[in-house]
């Protein structure tokens, strides 16, 4: 984890990390999503259940189509109705493409269409707008915009300028520590 | 009249089958009921095997097209590889499952007619078991035509199969013949009459057969017009969604 | 959890994950041993219940690794681990997902295979019995291992060699059935024994596999 | 009419029924399709001509 | 082309895939099926070369779907198939390493296996001069198998489908020379024969391979 | 394939290749480096054997160490020494680390060093930049522009400006094709 890195964020806000290569920003959005254990430090989240995280993985099966992909995670978060989530993401005329065929950022777009789905609060997104062309990220402040309007929160890595007027940590002079070095071997020390 | 290969041309083709298709279906029907009502009711039991001599007619031209539609397969397969020739990549296709179920009928007769003669369902033969594999490959040559996406890759490699397959078809029949020595009958449409079967028996086989033949050959064009019309259908679609 | 078990069945359909891959390797199996031990026909009537026991468990073991591993790779595992079903009923739903793609077409190809190997009559449906009642085991028991070797680099290896002590009971006695059905003996005891393995294995180890699962993601 | 087929009915009518029933079904399962194939083509081409004009 | 050969064999040891796997699943076949036929001593001596036989091609086919599928995955393969190496010689390669990391470890431990199953010491050497024959076939026949069917979706299944037939040859004639090395018969034909087949499938089929491949790159 | 599109490259050049998600960058791309058949037009290379691809998929294995795998690719296109290639990418660090274990950009880094040591002259990017901080863009414009005045020749699919003064090409009003269409089926029309 990185050292000294110190932030809250409020509901209706979002933070952006920026920061070099490798310094840390994919292990510190898991370590928020509960995917790895903290190295040292707290993280305070009110409500587990509320977050939800894209990664550089989007949990894309190639064999399903696209309506069948977003329909599965709608489901699994107890929702029905992707329609409107399909509109707002474009993707509305590829619904029954093989998510297989789709181009790098219709596959990018799908990925980022379960976060509407999943129909949580908190979205930690790790490189939301890689390969997506300029329309479509502009698409996606939109749909950010319109979650923390919605009193929603996100927390996003990215090395682009998304457009979105908000805070932006770097994370640069902190340093990533090998992810060897965990919590429990501190007996050790 | 031009040359042959004119037919390979899929509209030609279609319009040819279209014109030929009545009398060949019309042949194939006449003789498969004149033989098998011929075979059925009017010809005596045999001595040894009884009543299931009757099997014959339907055992015997099913395993011959069984092993003779793979060759024509295999032709077909040739003749894309060499001239890319759109419907004899199709007919290789349209002819693969029509082989399948000749093979099933033949090891289907053979397991009932064994029955009564060998006293099981299934033993490990050297033909009966070269039918099996033949059926494996027949299996695998479908399954790869449907899994593969774009068409003419899928001819492509089904025709490698196909050629591939043979060589080893032929392998494995030696491979077998040589691990077993068998139950089942040596060929008795040889040209040797002493191993032959009797006349009252052999006439009606080859009614059967040429039955079974024409039927094949129906089959054949018809399922290889519908294939054209497939592709046809898919390249106007494509044509229509990009124009 | 339907929706699970639906975009599973799916998945194994449309992708080949394990559906068909099973079945397939099944008949491999059981038409290959007679080319391998000979033709000579009363040694294949006597080792057929095995072979088909054999047969099935292989297959088993073969499609297991795809039941979490694929999900590992794309990311879905992770995100089903955030989701608000239960990791325990992401775990049953796995393994039986993997039983109708797997066990389930293996009870029902058995008698067919059965033949083949010259299993007498009676024999078969003791065969369909034994099967039927110890597959959900090996699937359970399946999805336990794969649980424990998700993420590791050798998973696969790893896999086959965790999972094949634990399938020694059920193979025991699930052959044990077959064979003493085909040859007449009495069928009562191990199938009792098969059915008390199945059904402790059921109970109990989806809830090993969900924790287990749980610590690899950490 | 029908012939005495002696203890061996069972064999033959059975092989004569599996094997007529195969191939009545591969007949009209190849019908079929070529029915139905023939069918979409027809509204295909129908509706690219009217495309066109 | 020594390059990908020294990759291959690294990534097969690091990853598992299939060295190890092949050899576990060999180990399990072999010790599984005493539990699935049943203890009688007699048995399983006459079984047994047929057995270790179906073990290593199981163990073969298992590994088969890796050689072209993980690196049409990661890019690889269209990065190879448009670097200077020619690709029939990738194929070679490619079976080479495979043979190498399934193939061969079987061989190796064949003996060993061969005791567990009780089979004679002269049985012993057939098995192993008949393995050391065979399984190249295998893994060149395979790797045609996997070219087929690389970047297709069931893959797995189809591959199974397709290389079991044509196998066969080589297990009939292979587990002859084993099984009449055992009983003390001749085992020159069946050798003689073996070594044609494995010598037709090393000739010939990389170059079926590489067409096929370059077929299913386009 | 994209309809009407033509250009043509000159050595020592570069063209940048934008357009909207899915209009048919990364296929075009493709068929450039001959991984599938064009649909219709002509592409002419002088010498295939000169050109090089690097696409979504990196060709990289999690399994071995960032040296191994660029040692590999290396070795296939006939080079030896790979230290060089290491330095200018910023890599010399990670060069032990199994590669599984590099973070996103990082990953890229190692993906766009192989193109460097296949020692080919004309480069066929796809999104070379995607998941790559502003530092490592630089690095990698430095790396082209030296590539380019070597007497290199490049064409880049990318979203984002990658600070080369080359001539792009919108890629928006052309279409591409359902690749369904093939040449050959016109047979059947
Ligand atoms: C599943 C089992 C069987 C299979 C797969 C099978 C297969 C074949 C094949 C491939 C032929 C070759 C035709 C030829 O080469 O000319 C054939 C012919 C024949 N079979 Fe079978 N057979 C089976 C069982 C039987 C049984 C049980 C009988 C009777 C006892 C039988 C009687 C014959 C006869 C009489 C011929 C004609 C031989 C000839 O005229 O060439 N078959 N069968
Ligand atoms: N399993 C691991 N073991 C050791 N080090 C690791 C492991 N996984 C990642 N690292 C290292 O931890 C550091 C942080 O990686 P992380 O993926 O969080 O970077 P990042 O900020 O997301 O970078 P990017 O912008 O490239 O995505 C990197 O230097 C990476 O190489
Ligand atoms: N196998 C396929 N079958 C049908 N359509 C396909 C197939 N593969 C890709 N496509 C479609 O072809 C179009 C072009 O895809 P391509 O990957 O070339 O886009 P791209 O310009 O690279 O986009 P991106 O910027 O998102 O990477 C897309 O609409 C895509 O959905
Ligand atoms: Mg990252
Ligand atoms: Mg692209």
């Amino acid at each position: 984890m990185l050292e000294g890195v110190n932030f809250a964020v409020a509901p209706g806000e979002a933070v952006v990390l920026t920061g070099p290569n490798g310094v840390g920003k994919t292990t510190l959005l898991r370590t928020i999503a509960g995917l790895q254990p903290p190295y040292d430090g707290k993280i305070v989240v009110p409500d587990v259940e509320a977050m939800t995280y894209a990664g550089h993985a989007d949990g894309i099966k190639a064999a399903l189509s696209v309506a069948e992909n977003l329909m599965f995670w709608a489901r699994v978060h107890g929702q029905r109705d992707i329609s409107g989530t399909l509109e707002d993401f474009a993707l509305t005329d590829l619904a029954s493409r093989p998510a297989g065929q789709l181009s790098a950022g219709q596959k990018r777009r799908l990925g980022l269409a379960r976060l509407r789905v999943t129909g949580r609060t908190i979205w930690l997104l790790d490189e939301p707008t890689v390969s997506l062309d300029k329309g479509s990220v502009d698409l996606f402040g939109q749909v950010v915009r319109r979650h923390l309007a919605g009193g929603g929160l996100a927390v996003i890595a990215s090395h682009i300028d998304m457009g979105l007027d908000v805070r932006v940590i770097d994370l640069t002079p902190y340093r990533a520590r090998a992810k060897v070095a965990r919590g429990y071997d501190e007996v050790f020390l | 009249m031009g040359s042959f290969w004119e037919y390979a041309n899929p509209k030609r083709f279609t319009q040819v089958v279209d014109r030929v298709l009545p009398a060949v279906s019309g042949l194939a029907v006449a003789a498969l009921v004149a033989g098998l009502i011929w075979g059925f009711f009017f010809t005596p039991d045999d001595y040894r095997q009884g009543s299931t001599v009757k099997i014959i007619y339907l055992h015997v031209p099913s395993a011959l097209l069984a092993i003779n539609a793979w060759l024509m397969m295999l032709v077909a397969s040739l003749v894309w590889l060499v001239r890319r020739h759109h419907v004899s990549a199709l007919a290789a296709r349209a002819a693969a499952p029509v082989g399948a179920v000749m093979t099933v009928i033949a090891l289907l007769t053979g397991a009932i007619w064994g029955q009564p003669m060998w006293g099981t369902w299934w033993a490990w033969d050297p033909r009966l078991t070269s039918f099996l594999i033949l059926f494996l490959f027949y299996l695998g040559y479908i399954a790869l035509w449907s899994a593969v996406e774009n068409d003419d890759t899928a001819a492509d490699l089904t025709s490698v199969l196909c050629i591939v397959g043979s060589v080893f078809a032929i392998l494995s029949r030696y491979a077998v013949n040589f691990w077993n020595q068998g139950l089942h009958q040596g060929a008795s449409l040889s040209m040797d009459k002493e191993e032959n079967v009797a006349d009252v028996f052999y006439i009606p086989l080859l009614v059967c057969i040429a039955g079974f033949v024409l039927l094949f050959i129906a089959l054949v064009l018809l399922r290889t017009r519908t294939e054209i019309r497939a592709r046809r259908t898919r390249a106007l679609l494509a044509r229509e969604v990009t124009a | 959890m339907t929706a699970l078990l639906i975009r599973d069945l799916r998945l194994a359909v449309r992708a080949g994950g394990g559906f068909g891959l099973g079945l397939a390797f099944f008949l491999i199996v059981v038409v290959l041993v007679p080319f391998a031990v000979g033709p000579a026909m009363g040694l294949l009537e006597r080792i057929a219940p095995g072979v088909l026991w054999i047969g099935a468990l292989l297959a088993c073991l073969l499609s297991l690794d795809r039941i979490f591993a694929l999900d590992r790779e794309d990311g879905s595992l992770d995100l089903l681990a955030v989701s608000p079903l239960p990791l325990e009923g992401v775990v049953a739903v796995k393994a039986l997902a993997h039983w109708l793609t797997t066990g389930l077409p293996l009870v029902a190809v058995a008698p067919v295979l059965g033949l083949l190997l010259s299993l007498p009559g009676k024999g078969v449906i003791w065969l369909v019995v034994s099967l039927l009642a110890g597959t959900p085991a090996l699937s359970v028991i399946g999805t336990f291992g794969a649980a424990l070797t998700v993420g590791l680099k050798r998973g696969g290896l790893l896999l086959s060699l965790l999972v094949l002590p634990l399938y020694v009971p059920t193979l025991i006695f699930g052959a044990e059935v077959a064979r003493a059905g085909a040859t007449g003996l009495d069928t009562a005891t191990p199938l009792v024994l098969l059915a008390a393995v199945t059904c402790v294995a059921v109970a109990l180890l989806p809830f090993a596999s969900a924790a287990v699962l749980r610590m690899n993601l950490r | 009419m029908m012939p005495d087929l002696g203890k061996y009915a069972a064999t033959v009518l059975s092989a004569y029924g599996g094997a007529l029933a195969l191939l009545v079904a591969l007949v009209v399962a190849s019908l079929w399709r070529s029915a139905r194939v023939a069918r979409t083509l027809r509204e295909v081409e129908e509706r690219v001509r009217h495309g066109r004009d």
